[in-house]
């Protein structure tokens, strides 16, 4: 039968810590441009607002900026305001965070299509002030923005996304 | 494609090492201790290499920048020509691809393909490197991880098809079952679709026994051109079709249901073989299983089931070992593990065992002389699709 | 061509800082086991020896690069060898400047093809004849790190 | 056999930084313009490839954010973890596979986004091994640069006046980041690196994107300015420092003699017109001249002081400004320089063109701390 004499030693966690090994902090810092678009859109949350841009070719309306439309490839340019609503495209109700370490109280996090955008347009975010049961696809949600003066033009600057009431 | 190819490409042997949740070897070693296997299998001197590909997902996991000019002398690069493709999670299946147009551009006569990944160097756990794939300016502080994109997907498909998750749980039973005669697997079990649901919700839809692992291993092929195939392989195993795309970045503004880009690629590699008829025509399918509906996500993709019906088909047993269409024989990444390069090789190599009958109690029943590989990758983004007979 | 406008405020034009959250613990493996070993005990380095063309690898591979053949034939060496090539650095990593510069050098170690990057006490030239000192016996760690530079010997 | 074919190239300016736009809007650019030179568009291209490298990015699995900027939504796209040229050979693979007939390739850098380059430098060598000295990475350049100095009894000058001609060169390019005006005594007096290497003899960072478009013979026949791609190769020498050749690139010689073989180059030195090396560090680029036989071995600084790749002189060498000029973009630089080996086999160098240019090879590193490179020979065609 192949695969035969398949090679290598698992090591358990013990084994895994009486094994020789090299330890190694990485630093590796960024500070990413934004460029126009995405800056355009990130003034926009430190307003308070959801910025779109319209394709004038195609005439979608997509979330989160950009300063050309991947399907027409014509650069774009028109900014339009959106309301902020949106609808829960689909969801999660998560236990593990990004280091696979657990958590008791959930986060939720969705796809929010947009009021205002294409449809189908939407983007990724959590949902707050919800018991995780009470959630569903195609549940009108809201944005919640941080309070003004902690507002810093930044994809956190909402909260989350509530349940319109 | 549609234009004339210049000549025909075989895969002549293969290697695979044990599937590990933390290795001792570091990924020198492993991609060494697959290579040199494949290359004896092949029957090839050292010498009679011509060119490498090397194959491995992010840095961030093995923990080395430009990692593939550090495991280049384990895989065999030394004073030669190596390149590495790289599309995320589909890299594994498009080593192959890459394998296939090296020969076939006429430039070099055989190629060793190399994939590994030792992910358990990463700390405090290999998920954390997940958070780097995502938008750095829009989705990254959001604390995102690849479970979160996992659940929204398979949210999005159950609903729309509504599907139960018991549908979606069988596929981890039939893989960690398969995986019991694996001689590599790292997670084979026996488990019940009770079991499966009993297991650690993690980001709901997503239980714990539907996740494959986190893993460390390596693989390897060694491809040819025809002539050199001929001469020293008595079973060569052709490349009959190749194909792959990537979709948008913007992932939030698709619809996550269906996977066009892998029907665009299996599209491709079909058209390349010839395909008209999949189903009938493909014989056995290795798709992607990273997590359990991945694999009924990209049976629908690869066209071996309609929309929304490969867990009706897997209900009724279509894709068991024994089954019309055998589909993850090896066990997949449920059941073997996921070095994620190397994942995308095992399932291969699982093809080029199957089609020269060598996967012994993995064999499956019916008769096969084509098989379909899959891979995926990115933010729901990337298929790789490779079509291999005898 | 090319996009419609562009940030033309330099207040607009603002960037988005990221630390990668990882860190990393590798194993040394199983050529790496080896050369802890011979380090932790008896303070000597390891190499490898090929089966098919002789020669002998430092740091310890389990694999000749040229031939690839499997190397199974370890040999313990003293950890002296030649300065085959230095520079006066004057920076570490973090762009930290040096008081006085550091002199580091590629040391051939005696006995094999490879060798290692060390610190080198006193003036140096090519060709020099060094030793490692090693950290105290009970402090190793079986890894590099325990040797804390090369003396100039003979 | 002439099989693959450049027939378009899109280069938007190199600089320090570049906040006026992301990464998407900087590809964008370069893209559109490849298009444009090209005389086609985004839909007739079949296959694109893409060079970057992650930690370069500061992105994981950066093939993610390729597609939308160059136009290649659910096509089949590609990363290669190699610099640009191993991105061109991919696709020079792909079309002479002859299931291609136009090929996109693109690489950029975004350098001034990333803080920590030292540290993703020293990143690259061997975890267990190599990373004991936490010393500026560029250690391995002063290194090796001692040892090609021992070798050649080179002087000091001899690399400050390439520092001084790459950069005067730019001058005359339109999209180099780093020209200047400068004097050997000047770059003499920069602050010391890794002794023998000075911080003026170190290439700088630069931002920027570079697209180039390849295509068959039947496409490459219908288009007035397409430039042969006669020869091509990539190498790994010694993957790890320990059994480095200090002083040498090996991995350069391997790809001469592979690519001039394709192309039927016997005596390079009076048979290519125009060389584009790379010079990361002025003695890489004598190691790399002496790789590609156009001087002989540690001879290259003599050849230099002798004007030898001057512009009037027998191999004109690093018009465009090469790293030093340019600036240094990783993957991208080679691109940039074989672009501008295309315009001047084009005749459209402006006021850097050379008179007669027939054949020009481009060569490049992958920079520290890598034995592997790539080289492309092109010719005039039509």
């Amino acid at each position: 039968m192949k695969p035969d004499n398949v090679r290598g030693k698992n090591l358990d966690k013990k084994g895994f810590e009486e094994a020789t090994r090299v330890k190694y902090d990485l630093k590796a810092e960024y500070a990413y441009d934004m460029g126009y678009a995405v800056s355009r859109y990130l003034m926009g949350l430190k307003a308070g607002k959801i910025v779109g841009i319209k394709c004038h070719k195609c005439g979608r309306i997509l979330v989160p900026p950009r300063a050309f439309c991947e399907q027409c490839y014509v650069p774009i340019d028109d900014f339009v305001e959106l309301s902020g609503r949106g609808r829960v495209n689909t969801f999660s109700i998560s236990y593990v965070k990004w280091d696979a370490s657990r958590v008791e109280k959930p986060e939720i996090p969705a796809v929010i299509e947009l009021e205002g955008a294409s449809p189908g347009v939407g983007i990724l975010h959590v949902l707050g002030e919800v018991d995780p049961k009470d959630v569903h696809v195609g549940m009108e949600v809201e944005a919640v923005f941080k309070e003004e003066q902690d507002r810093k033009g930044e994809i956190t600057d909402i909260l989350y996304f509530r349940p319109v009431k | 494609m549609g234009l004339k190819l210049r000549r025909k490409v075989a895969v002549i042997g293969a290697g695979l090492t044990k599937f590990m949740r933390r290795a001792l070897e570091t990924g020198r070693e492993l991609s060494f201790y697959a290579a040199r296997q494949a290359l004896d299998s092949a029957g090839l001197r050292f010498k009679d290499i011509e060119s490498v590909v090397i194959s491995t997902a992010p840095d961030a996991f093995d923990g080395v920048h430009m990692k593939t000019e550090w495991l280049a002398d384990g895989c065999g690069s030394f004073h030669r020509p190596y390149l590495r493709g790289y599309v995320g999670g589909g890299s594994g299946v498009f080593a192959l691809i890459q394998g296939w147009y090296m020969v076939a551009s006429g430039m070099f006569d055989t190629c060793l393909v190399v994939a590994e990944e030792k992910m358990s160097s990463c700390q405090p756990h290999p998920q954390g490197a997940f958070n780097t794939i995502f938008d750095h300016t829009l989705e990254r502080d959001l604390g995102v991880n690849l479970l979160w994109i996992f659940a929204l997907e398979m949210n999005r498909y159950m609903q729309v098809h509504k599907l139960g998750l018991e549908e979606i749980a069988l596929v981890s039973v039939k893989n960690k079952k398969n995986a019991l005669d694996h001689p590599s697997a790292q997670i084979p079990k026996a488990v019940t679709v009770e079991e499966v649901l009993a297991s650690e919700v993690m980001a709901w839809p997503v239980h714990r026994l539907m996740v494959s692992p986190t893993t460390d291993g390596a693989g390897a092929v060694v491809m040819a051109s025809e002539d050199v195939a001929r001469r020293v392989c008595d079973k060569p195993v052709w490349v009959e079709g190749v194909g792959w795309c990537l979709d948008s970045a913007f992932w939030t503004n698709r619809d996550l249901y269906y996977p066009d880009y892998v029907e665009k690629a299996a599209k491709m590699a079909y058209e390349m073989a010839g395909i008209t008829d999949p189903r009938r025509e493909i014989h056995i399918a290795e798709p992607y299983d990273p997590f359990a509906y991945k694999e009924l996500h990209h049976l629908e993709g690869l066209g071996l089931a309609d929309r929304g019906q490969a867990p009706k088909l897997l209900a009724k047993g279509f894709f068991d070992r024994d089954g019309d269409l055998p589909s993850c024989p090896s066990g997949g990444l449920l059941g073997v593990g996921n070095p994620i390069a190397a994942a995308g090789m095992m399932k291969c190599c699982e093809l080029f065992w199957q089609l020269r009958g060598e996967a012994g109690k993995r064999q499956v029943s019916r008769p096969v002389k084509r098989g379909v590989a899959q891979a995926w990758g990115d933010l729901m983004q990337v298929g790789t699709v490779i079509v291999l007979g005898v | 061509m090319g996009i419609i406008s562009k940030v033309t405020k330099n207040i607009e034009g603002k960037a988005h800082y990221y630390k990668f959250p990882v860190w990393y613990e590798y194993t040394v493996g199983v050529a790496g086991e080896i050369f802890a070993k011979n380090l932790k005990e008896q303070g000597l380095l390891t190499g490898a020896k090929c089966p098919c063309c002789g020669k002998v690898y430092l740091p310890p591979r389990v694999y000749c690069e040229e031939c690839f053949e499997e190397i199974k034939e370890f040999l313990a060496l003293e950890p002296v060898g030649v300065v085959e090539t230095y520079c006066e650095v004057y920076e570490d990593i973090d762009g930290n400047r040096f008081d006085k510069p550091k002199v580091v050098a590629f040391v051939r170690i005696d006995g094999s093809c490879g060798g290692l990057f060390g610190f080198i006490e006193g003036s140096v030239q090519m060709g020099d004849k060094v030793k490692a000192q090693l950290v105290e016996k009970r402090k190793r760690t079986g890894t590099v790190s325990d040797v804390v530079c090369f003396k100039k010997v003979g | 056999m002439k099989d693959v074919f450049i027939i378009g190239v899109g280069v938007v300016p190199a600089r320090p930084l570049s906040p006026e736009v992301s990464y998407r809007e900087l590809i964008f650019e370069a893209a559109i313009k490849a298009y444009e030179d090209a005389g086609i568009t985004n839909k007739d291209v079949e296959t694109f490839v893409a060079a970057s490298e992650d930690f370069n990015e500061g992105v994981s699995i950066f093939d993610e954010y390729v597609p939308d900027q160059i136009g290649a939504v659910l096509k089949p796209v590609h990363t290669i973890g190699g610099d640009g040229l191993m991105a061109l050979s991919a696709a020079y693979l792909q079309i002479a596979t002859g299931g291609f007939r136009i090929a996109f390739v693109e690489s950029h850098s975004k350098l001034s986004n990333l803080l920590t380059q030292e540290h993703i430098e020293e990143f690259a060598l061997d975890p267990i091994y190599f990373r004991n000295t936490r010393l500026d990475p560029k250690f391995l350049a002063g290194l090796d640069m001692q040892s090609y100095m021992a070798r050649s009894f080179a002087p000091c000058d001899a690399f400050a006046n390439v520092v001084c001609a790459h950069r005067k060169n730019a001058m005359k390019n339109p999209v180099a980041g780093y020209p200047a005006w400068l004097t050997p005594e000047g770059v003499l007096a920069t602050k010391p690196v890794a002794t023998p290497l000075l911080d003026g003899m170190c290439a700088k960072p630069a931002d920027g994107a570079c697209c180039v478009i390849l295509a068959n013979r039947d496409v490459a026949e219908a288009c007035k300015r397409a430039v042969a791609i006669d020869g091509i190769a990539f190498y790994t020498a010694e993957p790890h420092p320990d059994t480095w050749k200090w002083g040498y690139a090996i991995y350069a010689e391997l790809c001469a003699k592979k690519a001039y073989k394709m192309a039927g180059i016997e005596s390079p030195e009076s048979e290519v017109d125009l060389v584009e090396a790379d010079d990361r560090f002025p003695h890489k680029f004598f190691e790399h001249l002496e790789a590609l036989r156009l001087s002989k071995p540690f001879e290259g600084y003599k050849d230099f002081a002798n004007g030898k790749f001057s512009k009037k002189g027998q191999v004109p060498a690093n018009l465009s400004g090469g790293h030093l000029g340019i600036g240094m973009m990783h993957e991208a630089t080679c691109l940039y320089q074989l672009a501008f080996a295309v315009k001047q086999l084009r005749g459209e160098a402006g006021e850097a063109q050379l008179g007669k240019v027939d054949c020009a090879v481009v060569q490049s590193w992958r920079g520290l701390p890598t034995q592997t490179g790539a080289l492309a020979v092109l010719r005039r065609w039509g």
